[in-house]
């Protein structure tokens, strides 16, 4: 999809164009923005801002570590399951332990460790059948976004796993409190964005996802392991599923088949609206951020106003996702 | 090991009956070679004689069949994947080995990056990258992404990437095939900086002349068999050639028919104006050869892209037979008779994933169809004529393109093209990784193509091949066309002159014949 | 003054979300222009976080002095739906009981272990002898679950068969699947409960094509007015329907608007019984414009 | 995802090798065959093998297309919307056609016109935004699948189009009758198959969608107008999806906002295990049929056996999808 090679000089890449991709989606955002703002008084609050952040940091958690898996030219189909049954098995690991440990913050630490556990292990899986395996990921994450979905249905035994009362108490101020005003789950995400953007552009890790994704065969030349590179990637996506469900049990209290149907879509769109190719080479974590939140921004949006019928919404949704993308992409041609 | 430790003239890197298959295909027998610190090894032989293959296993990159290698007189396994660059052993692809998303410091510090306490250090990388590439006069922002480069600003960076490394042993495949003589003469300058500090060179050329200037040692392969291995001072480029093809290599260049003067234009260029090129102008008669000289990046193939619609014009006219042609399509420039040959043949000419005949006929499907529907046997028969044509050596018919030595590819590439029976072909460095046998065949296909009546523009950094196939030669500098020679002006002075800006012919001349 | 009612419900993924999602929708249209002094805030959501998301905005962002919702999976709204109540708003919970007691002000429920119990009835009564059946469910949720558990407590005891059950995700061709290959695989069923209209036109559709029309019978529920018709008509593959309808949203809207308006103290339970719809009674539940 | 270069060896590609990686999917097919046969003696009867060939050809017909468009390098998302926008549209023209037109198979034909050329316009929309709007085809068909499925739904005012009932039944042959006791929609299924088939390696529009997705630059530079094969491709998915749809109305003459849900991930899936690459530049529509059949004896297995608990459905799904691709695959490293 990119424009032909000749087309940029060696040199003068830096000015005018780079500015121009590096702020397509700031721009979708503005524009975003904007249009909340004149649609509802409301818009621009703390409350409602915040409101949008909290929420858009699960989904944000997730295409962060998207951001790397892509990056490394590999996708991840399973997230939203394995955040089902993180979340469904952190529930139950919970109740189980409550006799045993009491109501407390010890059981909801023994429930976090768990999930982030889980969430390893369920990376370090579909990462072994894609390297070890040599299996495409686009079937491999296929395969296991169904088994994982299944298994939270089985445990929950097509019901609903629900997180005791009172432990829910215990764990509920990780979503709904926060420091200083800003809530726990922005805080976690914004975290995890920096050091995301971090890990991409200043460690070997990130520089060698870029090369995996450019071109595998190159960096297996540079005697990069790639098989280990790829398979970190799914596991940091993984551990990063759990980071996302610890902040989600506490919002809902419980996990069912339904949970988290459609996230991993809702993550890819968010890394791609951010600037990252799905095809790998190229990655940009702070672009994620902007990408889910515009995700996040469109919903909210929606809600400010009554001229669009709710059926329209998937409508509306599309036509955002489509301009900001062609808002940085479009100029190209220009 | 006891015998020669310590001395000065004992082999750092050796190779002792090293034999490989890839499957059942044999491609090397039994091959003895070695290198000594602070010397220049040349390897020469056909296309598919098995050079890249040895030397890919001399560092690590494929493993020998049976034989065994011995590093610092111990016998080693050498580890996979560009591993043994940690003991000293540093190659240069003959294919460029480049991520195309990752800038120049990042691809010279790819799988060994700099780092402080735990994070990569870029600034650091980018000042060591810019210091490297000043040393080779490559001007280069080591910010700029490797997919904006020149084929040959890519080649420097491979280069700055290997001699950046702690080589003890550097192996340099074909590094001057799509190099220009200033580049060579930058490049030389290195590795000759470097053999002074003790480093071992393998250094692999079809070019003859570098060779003999450069190496201290020949190893002559033909087949997968070692011919020879001897010393440069005892050969001539003659011997070597006779070595290489096991012939006799009289008369490289054909000679030139003299080109008629009142011969129609068959393609003419007005003040073409594009990316790259700044006000060109330049006529083609019918039945010429002309030569397209001058350094990297002066703006060839930006001509050349710009001529056949893929590039932007930004001005100019330009006729073919006659008729204005404004092709904003290759398709269109190859209806109208006029083919181009790219000189990246893996990022542009040729499909690595897929085999010889759908390469082959790619260009020109629509003459295999039988009924509306593709024809296979036709393509096979398309197939076989160019095998024979352009003595492609395929092991195997059935492999991937991607899987042939360089020259074979070539060679494929140059029956892609002539599978369109073009009039007018601008040929992108056409000998670019081909022996010298097979060179004198291409070269007699060009001179008997343009006794036939096309016309043909030959793209070369190789003076000697501008020299003997032209007719006129035009020297490009930095976008505009600096001279054009004729006849006895046509010398490796004239054009370097023009080439450097020493000279320049008056502005905005109308150079015809 | 101004008054501004929320009304949150599921995204129409299947006929009688579908349904509820039209009949909000009247009720909205009806009561704005009655009262114009009453403010909408419509949403629909595909799943729980998005619905929490739509109620945190409306409270946030449109000021509502009531909620309306049909919770698409109780359990996970509870505490969401709590703070909105604990935030001084009326709440009206509809169909679906949340996981804490004593939350919502209003509470109109339809009764989903009662469609399954009442299905299971009319099989006791039709096949007295017992007899071989097959059960063609919805998605995995709670709201499956309990209609499933009441259906098999009322046929414990008798000698009714239960071949098999397969889930048919509340959709017409996974219905149309399903009971394709059930038909290959039983070639003795006698009755087939679906609990839903949309899962049971499917079914119909494989009957038909597989010429066992006489062999047994359908029995879905919410009263969806394609099997209403043929109910009505006395089709004899489908019998009876068990009404669980959609419009109960819009009574809770009425119910809640009512209480907003006109001060009318309205508060507690109001159970809208699931009911047999046979040939007799099924003109009560025809309705030319609805599109469930 | 593919294995280094030297890893295979040149020659001996043909006997053996070849021959392993291209009956990796019938070795899958025949494997579920016989798992069906043990499970169920009415697995392998004329009625059953029928039923699932006849309504895996919606999914099938749509992933011919979708082997085109990801062998050129692109991917649609959009497809299972565009099929329920399509079929409301179908549904909606007929109904509106019958007092013009009366009851009978002039409106059944107009009906099918319009869906056909819909399909033909939605893929031309979806091909001039990726290859003249230069935006990631990921992007632009995420947000067509939102657009076009709230598309749907309000035409549908969030319920179901009903097809006239008169009109139905003069509808309903087309998918439940058949010549020679083989029902159309196999006939169907099986002539756009063998089409497709012979159009990916006989014809020259096949030969650049592989050319394309193998390196856009080579393409470009030998001569191929690469902006309209991939246009092409787009459009090709379009009017098989509209043809898949002919196929659909007759079964149960309703449209909804559910029709097609998850259609894009199943035809994708049938692709991919059918052995073509999803980075693009290999296809093989005869692998996609194949493909496609696993899926579809996949579910009639599940619903023709006890053994499983209905809530593993999923999971059953998922390992044999990867067992499918694992047995085409794994053979590389042996
Ligand atoms: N990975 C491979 N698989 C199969 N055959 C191979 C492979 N690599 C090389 N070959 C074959 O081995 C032979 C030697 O190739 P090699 O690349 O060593 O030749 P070369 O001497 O470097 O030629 P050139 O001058 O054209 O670069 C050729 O016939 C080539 O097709
Ligand atoms: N499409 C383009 N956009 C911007 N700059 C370009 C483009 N094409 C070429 N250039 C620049 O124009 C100059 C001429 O490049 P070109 O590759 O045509 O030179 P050349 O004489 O063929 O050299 P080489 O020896 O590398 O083939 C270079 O500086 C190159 O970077
Ligand atoms: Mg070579
Ligand atoms: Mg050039």
């Amino acid at each position: 999809m990119t424009a032909s090679a000749p087309e940029t000089a060696g040199k003068p890449a830096r000015g005018f164009r780079i500015d121009l991709k590096t702020a397509g989606p700031l721009l979708a955002l503005a524009l975003l923005v904007l249009l909340g703002i004149t649609l509802n008084e409301n818009f621009f609050t703390y409350n409602n801002l915040t409101n949008v952040l909290a929420r858009s940091s699960f989904i944000g958690i997730i295409a962060i570590g998207a951001t790397f898996v892509i990056t490394a030219g590999g996708l991840d189909l399973s997230v939203g399951s394995m955040a089902a049954v993180i979340a469904g098995v952190m529930i139950m690991v919970m109740n189980w332990l409550i006799p045993s440990l009491g109501i407390g913050w010890s059981v909801v630490l023994a429930g976090m460790l768990a999930g982030i556990l889980l969430g390893g292990v369920a990376g370090v899986f579909n990462g072994m059948m894609i390297t070890r395996g040599r299996i495409e990921a686009f079937i491999v994450t296929l395969g296991t976004m169904g088994i994982f979905r299944s298994l939270v249905t089985f445990l929950a035994n097509g019901g609903t796993l629900s997180l005791n009362f009172q432990v829910a108490d215990v764990y509920r101020p990780v979503y709904y409190d926060g420091l200083l005003g800003v809530p726990y789950p922005i805080i976690v995400f914004a975290v995890v964005a920096i050091a995301g953007e971090i890990v991409m552009r200043r460690t070997t890790f990130g520089r060698h996802c870029a090369a995996i994704g450019s071109n595998e065969q190159v960096a297996r030349y540079s005697s990069i392991n790639v098989d280990n590179v790829r398979l970190l990637t799914y596991i940091l996506q993984g551990v990063l599923v759990g980071v996302a469900v610890l902040l989600y049990v506490p919002r809902l209290g419980s996990a069912s088949s339904t949970t988290g149907v459609l996230w991993e879509l809702e993550a890819i769109a968010g890394v791609i609206i951010g600037g990252t190719m799905l095809k790998g080479g190229h990655g940009r974590v702070w672009g994620t951020v902007v990408g889910v939140v515009i995700l996040g921004l469109i919903g909210n949006i929606l809600n400010l106003q009554s001229l669009i019928s709710p059926y329209l919404n998937g409508a509306f949704q599309g036509v955002i996702i489509i301009l900001a993308v062609l808002l940085q992409r479009g100029r190209r041609n220009g | 090991m006891s015998s020669a430790e310590g001395t000065s003239a004992s082999a750092i890197l050796s190779a002792s009956r090293i034999s490989k298959s890839f499957g059942e295909i044999p491609v090397l027998f039994s091959i003895d070679f070695d290198i000594k610190p602070g010397e220049v090894h040349a390897i020469i032989g056909e296309n598919g004689a098995g050079k890249s293959t040895l030397i890919k296993i001399l560092s690590g990159f494929e493993q020998p069949t049976s034989g065994s290698i011995s590093y610092d007189g111990k016998v080693v396994t050498l580890p996979p994947n560009g591993g043994a660059e940690a003991m000293g052993i540093v190659l240069i692809h003959q294919e460029l080995n480049l991520a195309e998303h990752l800038t120049v410091a990042d691809s010279i510090f790819l799988g060994r990056e700099l780092k402080k306490f735990g994070f990569l250090d870029v600034a650091e990388m980018r000042r060591r990258a810019a210091e490297v590439m000043q040393t080779l006069h490559v001007n280069v922002d080591p910010d700029a992404r490797i997919n904006t480069l020149s084929v040959a600003d890519k080649q420097m960076v491979e280069i700055a990437k290997a001699i950046s490394r702690d080589a003890r042993v550097l192996v340099m495949d074909e590094p001057t095939a799509v190099l220009s003589v200033g580049e060579t003469q930058t490049l030389f300058e290195q590795i000759r900086r470097l053999t002074a500090r003790g480093v071992a060179v393998i250094f692999i050329s079809h070019k003859l002349d570098e060779i003999m200037e450069l190496a201290r040692r020949v190893t002559v392969l033909r087949d997968g068999q070692l011919i020879a291995t001897v010393g440069t001072e005892a050969l001539t480029p003659d011997s070597i050639a006779q070595m290489m093809v096991g012939r006799e290599l009289s008369n490289l260049y054909p000679p030139k028919h003299e080109p008629d003067v009142d011969a129609p234009l068959v393609l003419s260029v007005h003040n073409l104006v594009a990316k790259g090129v700044k006000d060109v102008s330049f006529d083609l008669r019918k039945g010429e050869i002309l030569g397209f000289a001058g350094l990297i990046g002066s703006g060839r193939t930006a001509v050349a892209e710009a001529i056949v619609g893929l590039s932007h014009r930004d001005s100019g006219a330009i006729e073919v037979e006659g008729q204005p042609a404004n092709f904003t399509q290759v398709a269109q420039s190859v209806d109208a008779g006029l083919a181009y040959m790219t000189k990246d043949r893996k990022g542009k000419g040729l499909l690595l994933n897929m085999g010889l005949r759908p390469n082959l006929t790619l260009l020109t499907l629509k003459k295999h169809l039988k009924g509306g529907f593709l024809d296979p046997s036709s393509e096979e028969k398309a197939l076989e004529r160019a095998v024979r044509r352009f003595d492609i050596r395929a092991r195997d018919a059935t492999v991937a393109v991607g899987r042939l030595s360089g020259g074979n590819q070539q060679k494929l590439m140059l029956g892609k093209t002539m599978e369109t029976e073009p009039d007018i072909i601008i040929m992108d460095e056409p000998t670019r990784g081909i022996d010298v046998g097979t060179k004198q065949q291409i070269y007699h296909i060009i001179a008997a193509l343009a006794a036939e009546g096309k016309s043909i523009i030959v793209i070369s950094s190789e003076m000697q091949e501008v020299i003997g196939l032209s007719h006129r030669v035009v020297v490009m500098r930095e976008g505009r066309l600096a001279g054009v020679l004729e006849g006895a002006e046509i010398t490796e002075g004239e054009i370097m002159r023009y080439a450097a800006g020493i000279k320049q012919s008056g502005h905005n001349d109308r150079i015809s014949a | 003054d101004k008054v501004t009612i929320g009304v949150s419900v599921p995204a129409a993924t299947h006929g009688w979300t579908g349904g509820v999602n039209y009949f909000a929708q009247q009720a909205i249209d009806r009561l704005s222009t009655t009262y114009p002094n009453v403010d909408f805030v419509f949403a629909s959501a595909p799943d729980s976080p998005k619905q929490i998301a739509d109620i945190e905005d409306m409270v946030a962002t449109r000021n509502i002095d009531a909620l309306v919702i049909l919770p698409g999976d109780p359990d996970a709204m509870t505490s969401a739906i709590k703070q909105v109540k604990d935030g001084g708003k009326f709440v009206t919970v509809v169909d679906r009981q949340l996981s804490i007691n004593g939350v919502e002000n209003l509470y109109v429920a339809g009764d989903n272990p009662g469609l399954g119990a009442n299905a299971a009835a009319y099989f006791k009564e039709v096949l007295p002898e017992g007899g071989n059946i097959v059960i063609l469910r919805g998605l995995p949720i709670p709201i499956d679950q309990q209609r499933f558990d009441g259906f098999m407590g009322g046929i414990e005891g008798t000698k009714l068969n239960v071949l098999a059950h397969e889930f048919a995700n509340w959709n017409r061709d996974d219905g149309f699947k399903v009971m394709q290959d059930f038909l290959t695989r039983f070639p003795d069923i006698k009755g087939v409960w679906t609990q839903d209209d949309d899962i049971s036109l499917g079914a119909i559709e494989a009957i038909r094509q597989a010429g066992r029309e006489n062999d047994m019978f359908v029995v879905g529920g919410a009263g969806m007015q394609q099997i209403l018709q043929r109910v009505a008509a006395g089709d004899k593959l489908t019998p009876v329907d068990v009404s669980y309808s959609p419009a109960m949203i819009a009574t809770a809207i009425e119910l809640t608007t009512a209480h907003l308006v006109s001060n009318v103290q309205v508060s507690g339970r109001y159970i809208l019984d699931s009911t047999l719809i046979t040939k007799d009674n099924a003109a009560r539940f025809l309705d030319a414009d609805s599109p469930f």
